[in-house]
């Protein structure tokens, strides 16, 4: 990597030592194998909470450490899955009484690393279940037996499990829920330029200023399909058609979170919320929670994801339960305890 | 010990091995595999020179691979090399059925393939099939069965890894993984019931 | 504007009103003329804190509304300043017992358009004053006596400012600490691409991949040199160096706030200031208080500013103190009362 | 009354004065300060005829100036009317004198300018210092002020403002502001104490 503001040895290694010591109040660091830790948590949750993934989708996960939402990370390289050490190390380091959970982006090498930590996990006694995210709707007919990435949702579904796991629920009942939150969830996005290529400086493919990439995942990959870039009055009412046909049947509440991809502005998500939201409304839904940033980006791509979650008994109030994290919004929370 | 004579076998059959194995990956992922598995044998041959072992080594092959070597493979190999090792630790006269069926089993939950998929378990799951089957020459018969299935692989489209992205592009060819495990049980029966059987590189079912 | 991702009629309109239903808690939005404010404030709070500026350096200043930062805003348009009408009605819904202190980025429109909404106010028996933000090195030495710009350091001076008066200081104190938390500010900014052109869908204007424009603004124009990209561990102690010797003598306790322009990751904000903090290590500072993210951007623009703070006795803990906004993080800070 | 005269005769003034004033500000800034003068001084004429004022009609003329009025004038004129309707209705008599100089100074606090740097001030302070002044023929004197004011802004370097940018090129031509504000007082002259001195653009002192 050699992105203009990137050390050329380590960056990854750099930026965690950066954010552990931005954050130390909340997260401690370790570098072999690299992992990180919140400091603090709930005194009743008894089962861990540890995700991970590539890096270049920060504040994704380090970010959502602490109290109210994850125990333990491990990030791989950009874009790269950690290794099945560095997942049993946090995992090691966040199994409370009840066990550790995995939160798992569905992508092969996350799977596979996190599967072997739960193999080793098991074999040293530590219960361990997987929830595994798979929100992305571009990716749902698929030949492959791969199914949908894993994308803005994982968002969702780790504050959602955060705030279920400090009740104390058990690791089963936990695994459960984030299985539902997940089914009730799926997103969508687009992009007007790629993320910049580490080599050349410039975007990583080519898109026409006219144009869009349709269905992009978070790892700056093409979408299946590029069109004419239709005004966002066209473009926002068919990614709404396309996630409400596409979520299960549910409650009519929903929670929508309009997640940049890396250089969008807050100008452009906020106008964006607006207009979905409007749309929904006219539709007759409720959209009872929202979330608006950047919050799984790919690198620097132009462009966004919308995630729609419809909302069960009880998860709205799990939404606004307190995290003290580095990077979930604080605004609307009660105060911590 | 016996174990660890398997595993020196294999350390010396994957080396001459290795640019066979690079081939095929290359046909059908990014030709890695034969890099990561020799490294890593490589790896735990200077461990167990090292501590001067006199167990079966099997311990140290399944750290190894689980904690340093890259590649899908890899930590899946350290699976099922730290399920034999325990097996073998518990009982090693049904040490090696069991820690097959041990390490199949834990292939499966984590790498979420079926047989068929053309993966390492096309060679990994008839060989523990032979193993658990009562009778003479099991493990002449596990490795024919593995080689058999590694060669199987030519003729199945990938659904799961790197390959799956490759489709209809790696037919004709094995699957590296699978014949990665082949060589591994042909070590073990010409190690535990010589003479050698036929190479599985060797000879195309 | 046409931005991708921005409606072409009133863009700045649209994201404002997503904005406002995202923070309903938080914040009220009122049209005409276009301000906002926030719901509540420390009730010993009596003088009104307000701010505003142009639009495309989100979060600022919406973003920062709530108890204990803002008590209004006045947003303009893209890269604009707010008219002096919106400007005197976040003033007088802000205005406490104590009256109304003004926080204006150094821009003469800024200034202009502020001072005519003060003239207005004093008219009304609403007492004024205002705290002149004027951070930025690269203008230090302009011909003309329009001074330094008003760039990154407005966050530490609005977060400051808000716990200060949140103790119920009155407005001649406010002003004179507003003064004193500016004056030992200074911030400079590098950019290695410029922001989008809403016209074109390019870069505003070219810069070839190995090089840096030193010395950027928040208005995506130009910086004074255009120099051969150095490599990150040049870069950043002559950053350091030329900010140093700016700053005014004080404390060696120090802020340091490294804030994206816009398309920068957090990978590389978060290298960056773990090379910055080691570098300030070295010299034998002492890095109290930090702040790492994209708070003051210039639309989509890549590249960073790195802003120093002294730290006189006392400030740290305002800095720590809670503020509960749409994008203060709330991580390190003790819970809302 | 009289407020009422002197703001009629500047909208004409203006109106006649557009493209004099458009040319002044594309030499120095952005071309627009004819524009936006005549644009507000039009509302306000609409304003005064809609609600059938009889009074000087400044106070529409702030209130116009301050809220609708774009570019870095239109507010500052604004500030200027506000003082001069309030002084006006404080007292007519010394309503001229003191609202002129409270504009002057509302408009230094505002625009943190000096006289000399090429600004609307380098009319208005002139102006205001022969208000102030006892003795006769003070209204034709505060023009005649004025318009040298105005006019002698063709040989200042702007330190504020747009024209900042241009450096020397704008040398040479006055500054629009300050000839805006020249007019203004022209015609004050010329209701107050008639027959009209020579207009300001027509007489480069
Ligand atoms: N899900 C899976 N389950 C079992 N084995 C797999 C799976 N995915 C890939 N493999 C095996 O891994 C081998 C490739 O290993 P290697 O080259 O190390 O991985 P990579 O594809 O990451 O480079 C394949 O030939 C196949 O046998
Ligand atoms: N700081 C200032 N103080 C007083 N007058 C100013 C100042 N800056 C600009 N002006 C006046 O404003 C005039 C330009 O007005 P206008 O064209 O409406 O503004 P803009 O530059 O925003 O287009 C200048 O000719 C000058 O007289
Ligand atoms: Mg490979
Ligand atoms: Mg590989
Ligand atoms: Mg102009
Ligand atoms: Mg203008």
């Amino acid at each position: 990597m050699s992105r203009p503001f990137l050390p050329g040895a380590d960056p990854v290694g750099a930026a965690l030592r950066g954010f552990a010591r931005a954050h130390a109040g909340l997260v401690e660091l370790s570098e072999d194998p690299v992992h990180l830790r919140a400091r603090e948590r709930d005194p009743r949750r008894s089962v861990g909470l540890v995700s991970g993934g590539g890096s270049g989708h920060e504040p994704l996960h380090a970010g959502f450490l602490g109290r109210g939402m994850l125990d333990a990370v491990a990030p791989g390289q950009v874009f790269a899955s950690p290794h099945n050490r560095q997942v049993l190390h946090a995992s090691r380091a966040a199994a409370g009484s009840g066990g550790v959970l995995h939160v798992v982006k569905n992508y092969t090498g996350d799977r596979i690393n996190f599967g072997i930590a739960a193999e080793r996990l098991r074999h040293e006694g530590i219960e361990v279940r997987r929830v595994l995210v798979d929100d992305d709707l571009a990716t749902d007919s698929e030949q492959t037996a791969t199914g949908r990435r894993g994308t803005g949702a994982t968002v969702v579904v780790e504050k959602l499990l955060g705030a279920a796991a400090d009740e104390g629920r058990g690791l089963d009942e936990l695994a459960d829920l984030g299985a539902a939150f997940a089914a009730a969830s799926r997103s969508l996005a687009v992009a007007a330029r790629a993320q910049t290529s580490p080599h050349t400086g410039s975007p990583a493919f080519d898109l026409g200023p006219a144009e869009l990439e349709y269905g992009v995942g978070i790892h700056g990959e093409r979408a299946a399909k590029t069109v004419d870039r239709p005004p966002l009055e066209e473009l926002l009412p068919r990614m709404v058609d396309e996630l409400l046909a596409a979520l299960p049947p549910g409650p009519d509440d929903l929670l929508v979170l309009v997640n940049g991809l890396g250089a969008t502005t807050q100008l452009e998500l906020y106008a964006i919320f607006e207009r979905v939201a409007a749309d929904l409304d006219a539709r007759g839904l409720d959209i009872r929670e929202s979330l608006v940033g950047t919050f799984v980006p790919a690198l620097d791509m132009a462009g966004f994801s919308l995630t729609l979650t419809r909302l069960h008994d009880g998860w709205s109030q799990w939404w606004r339960a307190p995290a003290r994290t580095p990077a979930f919004p604080c605004q609307d929370q009660e105060a911590i305890r | 010990m016996t174990g660890s004579s398997v595993l020196r076998r294999y350390v010396a059959a994957v080396a001459e091995a290795h640019a066979e194995l690079t081939r095929l990956d290359q046909a059908s992922g990014d030709g890695d595999f034969g890099d990561n598995l020799r490294a890593g044998l490589e790896r735990v041959a200077r461990e167990l020179d090292a501590t001067g072992s006199t167990g079966h080594g099997f311990e140290v092959a399944g750290r190894v691979f689980l904690d340093e070597v890259g590649g899908t493979s890899g930590p899946l190999f350290g699976l099922l090399f730290s399920e034999i090792a325990r097996a073998l630790d518990h009982d090693p006269a049904t040490g090696w059925a069991e820690g097959t069926a041990a390490g199949l089993a834990a292939i499966r939950r984590v790498g979420e393939a079926e047989p068929g998929d053309r993966t390492l378990l096309d060679a990994l799951a008839p060989a523990s099939a032979e193993l658990a089957r009562p009778g003479e020459g099991a493990f002449r018969r596990a490795a024919r069965a593995a080689a058999a299935g590694a060669h199987a692989t030519a003729t199945m489209r990938a659904r799961q890894g790197r390959a799956s992205y490759v489709g209809a592009r790696a037919l004709g060819v094995p699957d590296p993984g699978a014949m990665g495990i082949a060589l591994l049980f042909w070590c073990l029966a010409a190690v535990q019931d010589p003479p050698a059987p036929p190479s599985p590189l060797a000879h195309p079912t």
